[in-house]
């Protein structure tokens, strides 16, 4: 345990589609502190891990937090537990404000009857979070017409106010140009220093620059696990997912650098 | 191949592009920050947004008021951001749906499936099954699937696996170098350049800057991107 | 307002009947849209026929009618609503109109408050009067008993009751019964589909099973045509088991093809009824615009109606419901209808009227193939009928006060 | 004027009171009063519906349901006091003059009983009926189908039950309501005064809602039901709530509706009738706080006098009305005035509510998955 | 036994009919998503066209034939110029829909009952179709036959034509991402006027079978239209074979409900089971998983 509210454990995590197993027997743990990436090939179960974490599929096995029990509780149930998600694609509530969004993720651990009643005012906590995600400017915003990444901050900022034990983030950074990435990878190192923050990428780049320990899956199962460096080295992670170029391009390079051994990389691109 | 020319497009009362023209060469790439009107400027390309003002000529032919059915008939093509696919119909049945009608249908649906053999391996799967970069695999094959002169491709790489984002960036490079257009909205800023002849960075809906592609423009273009 | 006031029924503030021009207005309420506008548009143009013939035969009391036409709608909080503007708004001395039951039992209660006149042109279920309500169509007496002796006299000993889910059915179907009971002759089923629906065919296979002599049918409207053509398709027919109908008739048949054709109807005025004024009067209605071309029962009934209301006004030489009451009472009240002379009861407002019984030939007309001796009196509450139950008459009479 | 401005629905809504409670009794005939009253009824229904509908997107095509259970627990009640003591009510004579009162019938001769069903039969019905349907997350099309389908059955159930509630002739001919004479100017216009204050009751009570936190949640899971699920709440019991309040205005509308129209049937309640209602509402404007009730009010008006002068047209007029208005407004009328107002307030430099006005341009063109 | 077979044949021979007016609403509900409330008119619509046909070709025996194909095209083409006129805007507003439709509903009763004698027209049955026969000692009159036969005809064709043709495969992706059909080349509003030409034209074909069962008036199709929607929802919206199922089991429970209670009971029996039972099955008998937050 190193954090106070106890670490996400998953142990022997498996989930079936009409007999096809999306992910097979998986076994990690992610501590507050920790940027904790979660990587592997598309279609490798990341997704569907996180939705077994969060109630929208039904898992087996073990997934706890702290010392409580996840699998088999609603999603809403779960979200109270102190577990907060964002998805691949950004979902916000369009019709409301970036405020009212925030409100009402804040609003939780609310009595029932106090939502009988009008928001007045700012919370701190909301006030905050939006300082944190740099939205302090748009608050009375519609959150449909904040572009792609504002709308991914918007979530990790409705997440904020949550202030749950557990982050997983599903491609936070897909679609966002450099320096949002850093903006963003930035907001999740600060994040984790108080919570568990794990996350899903295929940003290369980006898990060099922010992972402290990354798991990859393969096929639903776990395929290695480590330190960056430690898992980038892996043989059998760079021919299934990385591409041997990962080995020429690590460091700090951009992942622009990647391009230029393509064709190499073709030849081992697989596939799933 | 394809020519914007003073584009001013939008949606509901707001405006999002105020009059933009892209530079004519045969690989363009759009840059630009989150919302800054990439993915508006090739839905106006590709028809599924009307220019409040302003040309899309494809060809030498004024298209700017076909709806995209009739672009496609003409040789354009378009992988929309954000993985879109026909959720309820199988694998194959995404690809045949493009591949109908077509003389060689039947080939063009096999080279598509060597090329992503993800696909392959699913072929019978609903693709609303499928996970995120097994989709957008599907998009670009069922995009190659129509012979296209011309692809419009917005953020094609965005979740995919960095071996198969590879396998893209190279398929791209190769079908341009074998003549096709391609109008390429990248995060990649590298892979964008390189491949491109031409580049155009967006800023809140306007043309920052232009000029040609090539590694040595990275700098130029990060610092149009900055301000 | 307050609660001491022990009679309910105290009078509205005085009528508002405006005498004072050369017109008198009267109000005619017909579903003209909705599930009944099947039927009740022509009642609504007969009428119109009937005021247009009394306007250019000089008015009543030498005044023309003027009427005011409002649709039910095939609502009853509509009736009643329309009916309440029609006496307070329009202040009309009488309202013509009505089909179902149902549309004169939200009719009935807001004429009483407010003392209007309602003159309801349709075969119905009897045990009811009004002070209020003028009843030109059938009571159980003259349709429905007479229909029944008929089929008793056939030698029918099995019978089976087909009707809609609604209340002329349930009380004719309940009247039937009593007296079946006392006729000899055995119900052998019973069955109910709601008015607005079409399929019959559970029903008739349990008539098939049942194979009764003869099946009493009080289904309404067009239900009736999905009726008959289950009928007809489980191979029944008029030969071995005849039908008796009580809402089918020379308006109704067409829609049923040639499989309704052979069977039976029980009514007091077909057109095929040969008297006096009856070629007159259906030359004039096929002459009218917008006329169906066939008349009817209840379209005669209604015809009759305006008649009964100009012969009431005269006699009581006023346009006032009291005095109109009065003049009833008085007795002697008859209207020169075509299906003969018709009496007012100045009693129960209802009047005498032929029994006929017609067989449905080829041309959807009825071959009359019985008919009463003379006029039979109406009696609504079924006085003169000792297996009606005597306690349920009371019952039925002191709640109406 | 900003200082203002969440205080205008309050005094759009005393304006409306004083219109209502003052000027209409003052100036109107004693019929049109007591229309009024009746498009007060369905006004009442109507502002439910705006809840559920305009802000919890759950389309109760099916508020007959409730409007039916209020209004015949009125009118068993009002049957009851104008029947004589131990005599039945006139049309169970008809059938069966020895049976004794339906056992569900007695408790309805109470006052405190009758009024207590009134407010708790919706209640409890839709409290089951709407848990287990949000529960298993039946929504859409699905929902309103099912709904509706439920009026359906229920306006043939009592249509059937002709001995037990007077079937499709309805329950008509009250003399007393609560110990007052019916047919009583004074009182009817005390019936009308009920009902218009109860109207301007709900139309506060949905204000509150409105803009009160659950408000907010609720159009959010209009919008987003599953990303609500993952916000920690469960989106069953929010729509479980305005469901709820839904149902219980409609069946406060359906008890006053009885005494004031004299009259209630099973078609009042059937599957037209329940359409009606929602037409009201979208004419009006589903989503604003005034739309749903003045647009009933404005279909109530439409059939009494459109439907007097014109029946054919008035057919053609409402149907007209659905098609123009859900095609060219689906906000209703009251958009109108909400775009006009945007206008105002953009030009100020403030945002429109953005809860007025779901702009139809921000629907996702993405994955959709019909349901 | 013999008490079970009369219900049960005319518990099939009336959910072929509920199967017939369903069947359309598969394509334009199931497939397209719009709640076509006027789908009973059309119903109305190719009655009264079977009667028309009547009174054109006067030999009843011929012109029930000739009016299959004429009410299929008739009903098409109301429902064609429905799409064209109103439908084509609101395909992102489903629900809305059904609003729209109620007016379109509304109005076409109202024509119909201005148009054609309010007291309905008659359609007269075939000779061949009149007379019953024997399936263990209950004489089954031929007409139920005729109406599961054409609804089987029906059936079997357009799941054919859904599943096997290309055209099928263009209906659902149009459906499912309309942006994305178009630009990956579907002629989408080519796919949407055909797809409500075809579903209206079977409510048509629905009609004709109506005709010969009940009566042809301006009310008739408002029995139809709620049964029929609850049978595609309680198959699993855009399920054929669910469809089929349910139309099948909620004629049955009518028959069987009508044969041991009242006509009137049947009816609140069966919507009552249909509830609880999509209170088991939300998504009808056939279901479609997909991912994500939909
Ligand atoms: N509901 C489902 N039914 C059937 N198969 C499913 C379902 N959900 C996921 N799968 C399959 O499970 C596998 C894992 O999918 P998942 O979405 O978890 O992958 P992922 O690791 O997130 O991939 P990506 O990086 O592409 O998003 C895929 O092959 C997918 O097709
Ligand atoms: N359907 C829509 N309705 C209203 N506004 C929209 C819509 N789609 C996009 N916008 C707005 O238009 C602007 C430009 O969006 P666009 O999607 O073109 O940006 P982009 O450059 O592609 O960004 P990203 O890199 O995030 O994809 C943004 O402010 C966005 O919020
Ligand atoms: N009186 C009748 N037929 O309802
Ligand atoms: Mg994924
Ligand atoms: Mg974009």
């Amino acid at each position: 345990m190193t954090g106070p509210g106890g670490a996400l454990v998953v142990t022997d995590l498996r989930v079936e589609f009409d007999g096809f197993v999306a992910v097979g027997g998986v076994s990690f743990d992610a501590h507050p502190g920790e940027v904790r990436f979660l990587i592997g090939p598309n279609g490798a179960g990341k997704t569907t891990c996180i939705d077994a974490i969060t109630g929208l599929s039904k898992g087996t096995g073990s997934v706890t937090l702290g010392d409580q029990q996840l699998l088999g509780r609603s999603t809403q149930k779960i979200v109270r537990l102190g577990v907060g998600r964002t998805f691949q694609t950004a979902s916000v509530f369009e019709g409301l404000s970036v405020l009212q969004n925030l409100d009402i993720a804040a609003g939780l651990h609310r009595s029932s009857l106090s939502l009988l009643r009008a928001r007045r005012g700012v919370d701190p906590a909301i006030e905050s979070a939006l300082e944190e995600i740099g939205l302090s400017e748009e608050r009375e915003t519609p959150a449909g017409i904040l572009s792609h990444g504002q709308k991914q901050w918007l979530e990790i900022g409705m997440m904020l106010v949550q202030e749950p034990r557990a982050l997983l983030l599903d491609e936070p950074v897909a679609g966002m140009s450099q320096d949002e990435r850093t903006a963003t990878g930035e907001l999740l190192q600060r994040i984790a220093q108080r919570r568990i923050v794990l996350v899903v990428e295929h940003d290369m780049d980006f898990m060099r620059r922010y992972a402290s320990r990354v798991t990859v899956l393969h096929q639903g199962k776990v395929l290695s696990e480590g330190a960056v460096a430690q898992v980038q080295a892996d043989p059998r992670v760079q021919e299934v997912y990385l591409g041997t170029a990962a080995t020429t391009t690590a460091g700090s390079v951009p992942p622009d650098a990647m391009t230029e051994t393509t064709t190499d990389a073709a030849r081992h691109g697989e596939g799933v | 191949m394809l020519e914007l020319n003073e584009i001013r497009a939008g949606y509901g009362p707001t405006l999002v592009l105020h009059g933009v023209t892209l530079p004519v060469a045969r690989v363009v790439a759009v840059l630009g920050h989150n919302g800054a009107g990439k993915s508006t400027l090739l839905r106006v390309a590709i028809g599924l947004i009307k220019p409040r003002s302003g040309q899309v000529v494809f060809d030498g032919e004024d298209v700017t008021s076909l709806p995209p059915n009739k672009r496609v008939a003409r040789g354009m093509a378009y992988v929309p951001q954000g993985q879109q696919s026909f959720p309820q119909l199988t694998t194959m049945e995404n690809l045949q749906l493009v591949a109908d009608g077509r003389k060689r249908g039947k080939s063009l649906i096999e080279q598509q499936l060597s090329r992503f053999p993800a696909l392959e391996k699913f072929a019978t799967r609903k693709a609303g099954l499928l996970s995120g970069g097994q989709r957008q695999q599907l998009a670009i094959a069922r995009a190659l699937i129509t012979e296209p002169k011309m692809l419009i491709l917005d953020e094609p790489t965005e979740g995919i696996q960095p071996t198969i984002v590879a396998e893209i960036e190279h398929t791209v490079m190769q079908l341009a170098s074998e003549g096709l257009s391609v109008l390429l909205v990248e995060q990649h800023i590298g892979f964008a350049l390189e491949a491109a002849e031409k580049y155009l960075v967006l800023a809140s809906g306007f043309a920052a800057s232009t000029g040609d592609g090539g590694a040595s423009a990275a700098e130029g273009v990060r610092e149009a991107m900055a301000i | 307002g307050d609660t001491a006031e022990a009679d309910a029924g105290t009078a509205a503030a005085g009528s508002c009947i405006d005498t004072s021009g050369d017109t008198i207005k009267l109000g005619f309420l017909n579903s003209l849209t909705g599930g009944m506008a099947i039927s009740e548009q022509t009642v609504s143009n007969v009428l119109h026929m009937a005021a247009d013939e009394i306007n250019a035969d000089g008015g009543i009391l030498g005044k023309q009618i003027e009427y005011i036409q409002e649709d039910g709608a095939t609502d009853w909080p509509t009736f009643a609503e329309k009916t309440e503007k029609l006496l307070t708004q329009d202040c009309v001395a009488a309202i013509f109109g009505g089909w179902t039951s149902s549309s004169r039992k939200a009719v009935k209660p807001v004429v009483e408050e407010n003392n209007g006149l309602f003159f309801y042109p349709v075969q119905y279920e009897g045990l009811e009067s009004s002070p209020n309500i003028y009843y030109t169509g059938a009571t159980t007496n003259q349709q429905i008993i007479p229909a029944m002796d008929y089929l008793a006299a056939q030698g029918v000993k099995t019978l089976f009751l087909a009707g809609s889910d609604y209340v002329f059915p349930r009380t004719a179907n309940a009247i039937i019964k009593l007296y079946a009971a006392e006729l000899g002759i055995e119900i052998v089923g019973e069955e109910y589909v709601p008015l607005d629906k079409d399929d019959w065919t559970t029903q008739v296979s349990k008539i098939v099973a049942a194979d009764p002599d003869f099946v009493f049918n009080t289904i309404n409207g067009s239900s009736n045509v999905g009726f008959i053509k289950a009928y007809y398709d489980a191979g029944l027919t008029p030969e071995t088991t005849p039908i008796i109908s009580v809402s089918i008739a020379e308006e109704e048949a067409p829609a049923m093809g040639h499989e309704v054709t052979g069977n039976y109807a029980s009514w007091n005025y077909f057109q095929s009824l040969e008297t006096p004024n009856n070629p007159g009067f259906i030359e004039r209605w096929q002459a009218y615009p917008d006329s169906s071309g066939v008349t009817s029962d209840p379209m005669e009934a209604a015809y009759i109606s305006l008649y009964l209301y100009k012969a009431l006004a005269e006699a009581a030489g006023s346009f006032e419901v009291d005095d109109i009451n009065a003049a009833a009472a008085e007795g002697g009240i008859t209207v020169d209808a075509p299906e003969g002379v018709v009496t007012l009861d100045g009693e129960n407002h209802h009047i005498s009227k032929p029994g006929n019984i017609g067989r449905i030939n080829a041309d959807n007309q009825f071959d009359i193939v019985w008919s009463s001796d003379g006029f039979i009196e109406p009696d609504p509450y079924l006085e003169g009928y000792d297996w009606f139950p005597a306690d349920v008459r009371d019952a039925l009479v002191a709640a109406a006060g | 004027m900003t200082r203002l401005k969440p205080w205008l629905p309050v005094i759009g809504i005393a304006v409306f009171a004083v219109l209502l409670l003052v000027v209409a009794p003052a100036v109107l005939s004693m019929h049109w009063l007591n229309n009024l009253g009746k498009y007060c009824c369905w006004a009442i229904a109507a502002v439910g519906i705006g809840l559920a509908w305009g802000r919890g997107g759950m389309l109760v095509l099916g508020q007959g349901v409730f409007f039916g259970l209020g209004a015949y627990a009125m009118a068993m009640h009002l049957t009851l006091e104008s029947t004589a003591p131990g005599s039945l009510p006139v049309f169970m004579i008809l059938y069966d003059p020895l049976a004794s009162l339906p056992a569900f019938w007695e408790p309805f001769r109470s006052d405190a009983f009758t009024l207590a069903a009134i407010v708790l039969l919706p209640v409890i019905v839709a409290g089951v009926l709407g848990y287990a349907l949000f529960k298993r997350r039946i929504k859409g099309a699905y929902f309103a189908i099912l709904s509706q389908a439920l009026a359906v059955a229920l306006a043939v159930l009592i249509s059937s039950t002709i001995r037990e509630t007077g079937g499709d002739t309805g329950l008509s001919d009250f003399k007393y309501f609560f110990g007052f004479v019916l047919n009583d100017d004074a009182n009817k216009v005390m019936v009308f005064m009920i009902a218009a204050s109860l109207l301007i009751l709900c139309l506060l009570a949905v204000w509150q809602l409105n803009r009160s936190r659950f408000g907010e949640l609720l159009v959010a899971t209009r919008d987003a039901e599953e990303r609500v699920r993952f916000l920690g709440y469960d989106p069953a019991n929010i729509k479980l709530v305005a469901y709820v309040v839904a149902a219980l205005m409609a069946s406060i509308a359906g008890a006053l509706f009885v005494p004031i129209v004299g009259i209630i049937t099973p078609a009042e309640i059937g599957a037209s009738a329940s359409i009606l209602m929602i037409a009201g509402v979208a004419l009006g404007g589903r989503a604003s706080l005034f739309g749903p009730a003045l647009g009933a009010m404005a279909i109530g008006w439409g059939q009494s006098s459109l439907g007097s002068s014109w029946p054919d047209g008035w057919v053609y007029i409402l149907g007209l009305v659905f098609i123009l208005v859900t095609l060219f407004l689906p906000m209703g009328l009251s958009s109108l005035f909400g775009k006009a107002k945007g206008l105002l307030w953009r030009s100020r430099g403030t945002p429109p509510d953005a809860l007025d006005e779901p702009a139809p341009v921000l629907e996702p063109v993405g994955d959709g998955v019909t349901k | 036994m013999d008490a079970l077979i009369s219900p049960l044949l005319n518990g099939t021979a009336l959910g072929a009919l509920l199967l017939l007016a369903a069947l359309g609403l598969t394509l334009t509900f199931g497939q397209m998503g719009v709640i076509n409330m006027a789908h009973g008119e059309f119903i109305m619509a190719g009655a009264f066209i079977a009667y028309l046909t009547q009174t054109v070709v006067a030999s009843s025996n011929v012109s029930i034939l000739l009016a299959l194909p004429l009410a299929f095209i008739g009903a098409g083409l109301l429902g064609l110029l429905l799409e064209i006129g109103i439908i084509q805007w609101m395909y992102r507003r489903p629900l809305d829909t059904l609003l729209v439709t109620v007016g379109v509903a509304l109005i076409l009763q109202q024509v119909a009952l201005q148009i054609f004698p309010a007291q309905g027209v008659p359609v007269e049955a075939p000779d061949w179709l009149s007379g019953q026969i024997d399936v263990f000692g209950y004489a089954w009159p031929l007409r139920q036959v005729f109406t599961i036969v054409l609804a089987a005809l029906c059936l079997v064709s357009l799941a054919v034509w859904l599943k096997y043709s290309s055209f099928g495969r263009r209906i659902r992706a149009t459906v499912q991402n309309r942006d994305l059909a178009e630009t990956s080349g579907i002629r989408t509003r080519n796919i949407d006027r055909i797809t409500f030409f075809v579903g209206s034209g079977l409510a048509g074909v629905a009609g004709v079978a109506a005709s010969l069962i009940g009566g042809t008036n301006s009310q008739m199709g408002t029995q139809y239209i709620i049964p029929a929607f609850l049978v595609v929802v309680a198959g699993g919206v855009g399920q054929i074979k669910g469809t089929v199922l349910a139309a099948w089991a909620l004629g049955i429970a009518l028959s069987f409900f009508a044969e041991w209670t009242t006509g009137s009971m049947a009816q609140v029996l069966a919507f009552v089971l249909l509830v609880v039972f999509l209170q088991f099955r939300p998504q009808g008998l056939f279901t479609v998983r997909t991912r994500g937050l939909t």
